[in-house]
């Protein structure tokens, strides 16, 4: 059970509310959240310090232009904030977020973490075609009812981590089947209590974790069983995953647009892997036929294995990818797996060392006799 | 490409000439790309061998050399020196083990030959990449590090700084002397009376080549044999640190007692004049030894083995001590009964027998026994106990003195994180091997002295502080020369992404974070070269030299021709 | 034996045990069969992923990676980072339907000469019943 | 420029016409498939279906059944056909022959990023084919079926359907004539020996062959020797074929010009081109397909934009609100400037954004106004500097990084 604050509006309008409390008050110099750009539908994220811009703000709004958790990197990446900001992001978001800090790759003080139990978002191509406009409409009525939302990303459908760890405050929205009237605002931290002293609404007591929740745990379980299962049509072997990445374009899109590849220079984009006029043509020799430009699959397989431990299954990659291969499905399917093994849950413990910096000395001890 | 590459293959006398063809060798990589000479000599290890190749080297004007012949733990070394002699950087050079790996494993001379070729022509396109690399040579510092001010620290810090080596003594707590400065008395023929150590203590104390750190701890040591650097927390007024360069250390931190409130049944806290061993040696060093009302015993119990179930070791010292603590209540307190409960006595030494058989004439009564339980019972203590034989029985006395077995000090496991040293399972640290190397751990020019790797008496502790400074004086030597390795990881800074990934896997702590570039750097002095942050780099900022991707790679693809 | 299939297996071995070992091996004429390939290194700590990938998607039929025993690495913690990348490497293989058995891990003391040869002569067999690597054949990796 | 500008005599008048019943494509495969078995050539480039999809990739191939799946003239670019050769040859030159056979722009580039340095053409026959442009790659993956029956209609149709990329439907370097150096596009072709004609040996002639034939055309002594060994007598007439092209040419001149007045209306104005942008996710997919864009580091990319936490506050403070991704105009604009002399409106950048944006459009518009203005013609002949060839070598220098090879 923790405190929850409750806004007598509609979750949307709360959350402005909320932020809007926030800046007014002066409890935080800025808000970063999602802005409504044009009236097409574009939205981005904004670091707003003046209350009046809060009219764009959109916090809740189910898309991910970019994951914000990268965003958040690159702003503390020089130093940490030196005073309040309030963030909303999401759970994948927030967690990416972590995993970066944990590589130094930025900062967590002096923010506000406002984050959502997240109904998932739609792919950058229902902004792009229009589609989002219908099925924005439908998103609350499932999200209030616990369902899978039609036509969001595949690896949102597939989430089950949809309730953030690391958040200050948590607007609910998974289940709330009166989030029309009401927006219920979980107060986790000492922090979110005290940030939200004096702010509008009454605060009860509930827990975050609901049979809705539950319920729509397992549903996005069965889904992702589903998603992971799909991939085997493809077959299995370099076939299959010459099948998968037939398309690719080598433009690395998804690792520009993954939160956790961090690299200013990817190693996969460096001298070191390229090739020599003459291994160029020993390997002609060799197999009497070359794909160009060379080391498509050893380009995803690698780079999975510099970031898949931490993988998100946030879906960017996927979005981004010119050719629609279904880069974050295959990630999160081997992340998710590789994750289990190590025990360890990307973003959920900013304590937690990243498996591949530790070791234990009586782990695996089977291996090697 | 202009390299002028020789290639030198070694029959070994019959050892590889005998199984592989060497002239079918020579012709075929003679012709690989940028190779000037392929040539065959008898045993290229040998004088003549050694004057040909550096002779060749300079004649042939060779950029790169290629030696075709026995393992690398064998003879790289001898022909990196020709090199030298010959004005070519050692580094510059390959050695091929087609001895071991070819003409010794593959039976078919045939397929001897053929691999031989692949692992040459791998050596070939490798040496290429090689870059020249120079040898460094640094100072080995011969300062020591103690930590711990105990007995065995003080025996050691005397040990080296009597042959003149500057020893820095680091102390925990404000005094020197540990343990034992709480004792009242030692064992009679330990010398009856503490002056034997208050002199030791005052020894070092005016040693001008001991700098004693009291009230400090080691926070971080890195480096190796000959080159470490320490970092020292003054808890004192100030509290800042001191960094150190030494070239070795002895870790002498001693023991603390196993605390009786963890077996209930001993009533230790909750009853009453139930001392532990510490307590009591306090007690009779301050000369009164009364009862809480005042009063002095009548009757005293001593427990021996308090913990020993728990612990799962006998502790070695305490039989002996509590019947010193025994007769010496006996002296001081005339006409006082005293019990010793024992479940088996450890009497090692040699004089210790007659001591026991003295305590027993003197009237003190030995009784075995365990299953014990103390109550209160009208102002005395009612020991319960099953004697031997499994017969109930009890006695009421005044006091109780338990003796706990010893455990390791405080922060042992801190420490032994510091320094990168295992524990055994009983908490103390682990020695390299309990008979054959009882001091010694796996860090070279890291000892381990006294009651920090266990239970010891204060002479046995005092061996292993000698024994360790023997060590360190014999190994250690002034003026010697270390070689840090060549081989090292380097950073390229405009790759470095700061994620300090690699800082977690260097065991030596080699790397370090330069917090206003944001990126990590490698301490060359320190480095050993393992390449474990190599393969933890996702940015491939870090290159291992020598082993590089490409140089790697290049292996790889031949292999694979 | 020319005409029978012998596999093409890349091994990185450690220097100071793997290695040492594999040159016993040696010096007691254990044979084996000429398919392995040693690329030496200083540590298994320094066996980066990518080399074990690159192996075998340039072709190779197997990759062993050998090291020391646990708490016996040359560079003490060494081979326990290894030992995690091969763990990851292995998952990677199972999830992505790529035949994980074509490669392995194996600690292999200085003195285990005859162990050397026995894994390596093992794995060999293993990697002859699997066949050639598929991705030899395949142009469009 | 007008069919009449066309000087036959600054441009081959004769070569091979081929006869095509088994279609157009089967006929140029089974042309290299002869150029491999008379050692012509040692290996070819060329884009072939990735088996069981419905994929297209560069493939340098050496076995003639490779060729079966091959396709010169594929119904979209997925990767840039420069971008393949400058992974082949960048660190140095091929010891063997390859032919590349690439579309006009993607020749361009190539010829472009030679200047540059970033590809050895030695040993390397470059032929180009006459291009009906190719579409949206986003279309394409929707419906590869359908897809293919209307690029049939396209290549029927040249010029007039226009479900090809709008930087294609406009595209008035499709063919070898339209390639020639020109002085302006005003003006007619400039006086000149085959020195600087384009960098082409061999250029495929598809236009007025209406399906039943193509042409080869040798741009060059070094493509002339090529037909010899394929034993084809290059003394055809090529006439009809310049007509067509003449023809189309004429047409497309015009629908650009249009297209262009249109597109000006709509982005002039730094209000308008910022709302055009305003959907970008910074992912930098434009950039990274870019052909032109060699840089091993983009200076956008390099982390030297970072600045402080107090800065972006204090920016934010000034409007209200900033907004996040920080710098996509910059980027935007700024790649521009690195790159637009240099554009050749391949369209490349437009397929691969995620968010439609119509950035081939935008910089095609840009590059045709500033390379007129300096007179340049990117990618017609590898002879001709680059402009401000000073200032590429300073601004094209991105972080060093030591020589490392495979």
């Amino acid at each position: 059970m923790s405190n929850v604050l409750k806004i007598k509006k509609g979750v949307e309008q709360g959350a402005n509310e909320l932020l809007k409390f926030l800046l007014e008050s002066e409890k935080v110099k800025g808000i970063f959240t999602l802005r409504k750009m044009n009236e097409n539908g574009a939205v981005s994220y904004s670091l707003i310090t003046h209350p009046k811009e809060l009219q764009n703000a959109v916090p809740l709004f189910p898309l991910m232009p970019v994951n914000a958790g990268k965003i958040l990197s690159g702003f503390t990446l020089k130093k940490a904030i030196n005073e309040p900001i309030a963030a909303v992001l999401r759970s994948c978001e927030l967690r990416a977020f972590i995993e970066l800090i944990k590589r130094t790759q930025g900062s967590l003080e002096n923010f506000l973490l406002i984050s959502s139990t997240c109904g998932g978002v739609y792919p950058l191509k229902s902004l792009t075609d229009g589609t989002y406009k219908e099925q924005v409409s439908q998103y609350w009525e499932s999200a209030k009812n616990a369902e899978i939302s039609s036509d969001i990303r595949p690896t949102c459908a597939a989430c089950e981590y949809f309730i953030p760890q690391q958040a200050d405050m948590t607007i609910a929205i998974v289940g709330k089947n009166d989030l029309q009237q009401e927006c219920s605002i979980f107060l986790n931290t000492k922090k979110g209590e005290e940030f939200t002293i004096g702010a509008p609404g009454n605060i009860v007591s509930e827990d975050i974790d609901t049979k809705e929740t539950a319920k729509l745990r397992e549903k996005r379980q069965e889904q992702k069983k589903k998603l992971f299962d799909e991939l085997e049509k493809n077959g299995s072997g370099i076939k299959a995953l010459v099948k998968t990445f037939a398309a690719c374009l080598s433009c690395h899109g998804c690792s520009k647009a993954c939160p956790i590849c961090y690299c200013t220079l990817c190693d996969f984009d460096s001298k070191t892997h390229e090739y020599l006029p003459s291994s160029h043509e020993i390997e002609l020799e060799q197999k009497e036929g070359i794909r160009l430009p060379p080391g498509t699959i050893f380009f995803h397989i690698g780079r999975m294995i510099h970031m898949v431990v931490s993988c998100v299954n946030c879906g960017m990659c996927s979005d981004v990818c010119p050719v629609n291969i279904p880069v974050s499905t295959i990630f999160s399917k081997v992340g998710d797996s590789l994750q289990k093994l190590f025990d360890y849950l990307p973003g959920k413990d900013i304590e937690e060392p990243v498996p591949f910096g530790t070791y234990k000395e009586e782990e695996f001890t089977e291996i090697g006799e | 490409m202009n390299e002028k590459i020789g290639v030198y293959v070694c029959e070994c006398g019959p050892n590889i000439s005998e199984r592989i063809d060497i002239d079918r060798v020579l012709e075929e990589i003679s012709s690989a790309e940028g190779v000037k000479v392929a040539k065959k000599f008898g045993l290229l290890c040998s004088n003549d061998g050694k004057n040909y190749l550096a002779d060749e080297i300079k004649k042939e004007e060779l950029t790169h050399l290629v030696v075709a012949a026995c393992s690398p733990r064998e003879h790289e070394q001898t022909f990196m020196n020709v090199c030298l002699e010959a004005g070519l950087n050692p580094y510059l050079f390959q050695l091929i083990n087609i001895r071991e790996q070819c003409a010794w494993m593959i039976s078919d001379k045939e397929e001897a030959t053929r691999m031989a070729i692949k692992y040459i022509h791998a050596g070939i396109s490798r040496v290429t990449l090689h870059k020249p690399l120079l040898k460094k040579e640094l100072d080995s510092i011969p300062d020591v590090l103690i930590i711990g001010g105990g007995i065995s620290g003080i025996e050691a810090a005397l040990c080296l700084a009597g042959k003149d080596r500057k020893v820095y003594l680091v102390e925990k707590t404000e005094l020197l002397g540990g343990m034992v400065k709480k004792f009242s008395e030692l064992l009679p023929y330990q010398g009856s009376n503490l002056a034997v150590i208050e002199e030791k203590i005052e020894q070092v104390q005016n040693n001008e080549n001991v700098e004693i750190l009291t009230s400090s701890e080691v926070e971080d040591v890195r480096g190796f044999l000959g080159n470490f650097e320490a970092v020292i927390k003054s808890k004192s007024n100030g509290s800042g640190t001191k960094e150190i360069k030494i070239g070795a250390i002895i870790v002498a931190t001693g023991f603390k007692l196993f605390d009786p409130k963890n077996t209930p049944q001993f009533g230790y806290g909750k009853i009453e004049n139930v001392l532990d061993a510490l307590e009591f040696e306090e007690m009779s060093a301050s000369g009164k030894i009364l009862l809480k009302n005042g009063n002095p015993p009548k009757s005293v119990a001593l427990i021996h083995c308090v913990g020993r179930n728990e612990k799962g070791y006998c502790s070695k010292v305490c039989c002996l001590y509590s019947i010193k603590f025994a007769r010496h209540l006996q002296d001081k307190l005339p006409g006082i009964d005293v019990s010793e409960f024992y479940s088996d006595l450890c009497l090692p030494d040699k004089a210790d027998q007659d001591y026991f058989e003295e305590a027993k004439k003197k009237g003190i009564h030995f009784i075995r026994a365990d299953d014990f339980e103390l109550k209160e019972k009208d102002g005395k203590i009612n020991v319960e106990y099953k004697a031997a034989g499994g017969k109930k029985d009890s006695i009421a006395v005044d006091m109780t003195i338990l003796a706990p077995a010893m455990v390791p000090s405080e922060d042992t496991s801190k420490l032994a994180e510091i320094l990168n040293l295992p524990l055994d399972e009983t908490g103390f640290f682990k020695e390299v091997h309990e008979m054959l190397d009882p001091i010694s751990t796996p860090i070279e020019g890291v000892y381990v002295a006294g009651c920090a790797l266990g239970p010891k008496n204060i002479p046995e502790s005092i061996i292993q502080s000698q024994a360790a400074s023997g060590k360190i004086l014999s190994s250690l030597i002034p003026g010697k020369k270390i070689e840090p390795e060549v081989k090292v990881s380097e950073i390229r800074e405009e790759f470095c992404t700061g994620c300090q990934t690699c800082l977690s896997v260097c065991f030596y702590g080699a790397i370090s974070f330069d917090e206003y570039k944001g990126i990590s750097v490698v301490n060359e002095a320190i480095c050993r070269g393992c390449g474990s942050c190599v393969g933890s780099c996702p940015s491939g900022a870090i290159r291992s030299k020598h082993f590089t991707y490409p140089q790697l790679y290049r292996e790889v693809l031949q292999a694979l021709r | 034996m020319n005409d029978e299939y012998t596999p093409k297996i890349i091994g990185f071995l450690c220097n100071w045990c793997a290695y040492t070992g594999a040159d016993l091996a040696g010096v007691s004429r254990i044979q084996i069969t000429p398919s392995l390939r040693i690329i030496r290194v200083m540590c298994s700590g320094r066996i980066d992923p990518l080399f074990v990938l690159k192996g075998l998607l340039k072709g190779a039929d197997g990759v062993m990676m050998m090291g020391c025993h646990p708490g016996d690495c040359h560079y003490q913690k060494g081979n326990y980072s290894a030992r995690r990348r091969y763990v990851l490497l292995q998952k990677l293989f199972e999830d992505l339907g790529f035949e994980s058995e074509r490669i392995g891990l194996w600690w292999v003391s200085a003195s285990e000469g005859p162990r050397y040869a026995k894994v390596s002569s093992e794995f060999s067999e293993e990697i002859k019943k699997l066949g050639p690597n598929p991705v030899r054949e395949e142009i469009f990796i | 420029m007008t069919a009449t500008q066309i000087d036959s005599n600054k441009m081959p008048t004769k070569g091979a016409i081929v006869s095509a019943e088994e279609g157009i494509n089967k006929t140029i495969v089974d042309i290299f498939k002869k150029s491999l078995e008379k050692k012509c050539f040692d290996a070819i480039l060329i884009p072939v279906r990735v088996p069981e999809t419905e994929a297209y990739a560069w493939v340098l191939l050496k076995d003639q059944s490779l060729l079966d799946e091959a396709n010169p003239l594929p119904p979209i670019i997925s990767v840039q056909g420069a971008k393949a050769l400058r992974s082949l040859t960048k660190r140095g030159k091929m010891t063997q022959n390859i032919a590349a056979i690439l579309r006009p722009c993607e020749i361009r580039a190539a010829v472009e990023l030679s200047k540059l340095k970033q590809i050895h053409l030695d040993n390397i026959s470059l032929i180009s084919i006459d291009c009906p442009g190719a579409m949206p790659l986003s279309d394409y993956l929707a419906d590869p079926e359908k897809s293919k029956k209307i690029y049939k209609n396209v290549l029927e149709k040249w010029g007039e359907n226009n479900s090809v990329r709008p930087v294609c439907h406009i595209c008035n370097r499709f063919s070898l004539p339209s390639l020639l150096p020109r002085k302006s596009e005003e003006t007619s072709p400039v006086e000149q020996d085959e020195a600087n004609l384009p960098s082409i040996d061999l250029h495929i002639g598809l236009l007025g062959g209406n399906q039943e034939k193509i042409f080869l055309i040798p741009v060059n002594p070094k493509g002339r020797k090529i037909l010899e060994e394929l034993e084809l007598k290059s003394d055809d007439s090529l006439d009809i074929w310049q007509t067509k092209v003449s023809e189309v040419q004429d047409k497309k001149e015009k629908i650009r010009k249009e297209f262009n007045l249109e597109l000006k209306e709509k982005i002039e104005g730094q209000e308008k081109l910022t709302a055009m942008f305003n959907e970008c996710i910074n992912c930098h997919n434009c950039m990274r397909v870019c052909p032109i864009c060699y840089c091993q580091q983009c200076f956008f990319d390099s982390g030297a934009l970072t600045l402080s936490p107090e800065t972006y506050l204090s920016r934010s403070e000034k409007k209200g609100a900033l907004r996040f991704p920080l710098d996509t105009m910059l980027f935007h604009l700024g790649r521009m400037s690195h790159m637009v002399l240099s554009c050749v409106s391949c369209g490349v950048c437009e397929d691969a954004c995620p968010m439609s944006i119509p950035v081939a459009q935008i910089f095609s518009l840009v590059a045709d106004q500033t390379q007129k203005s300096f007179d340049y013609a990117p990618g017609i002949n590898k002879e001709e500097p680059l402009p401000l060839q000073d200032f590429l070598e300073d601004e094209f220098h991105e972080v060093e990084t030591p020589k490392e090879v495979n």
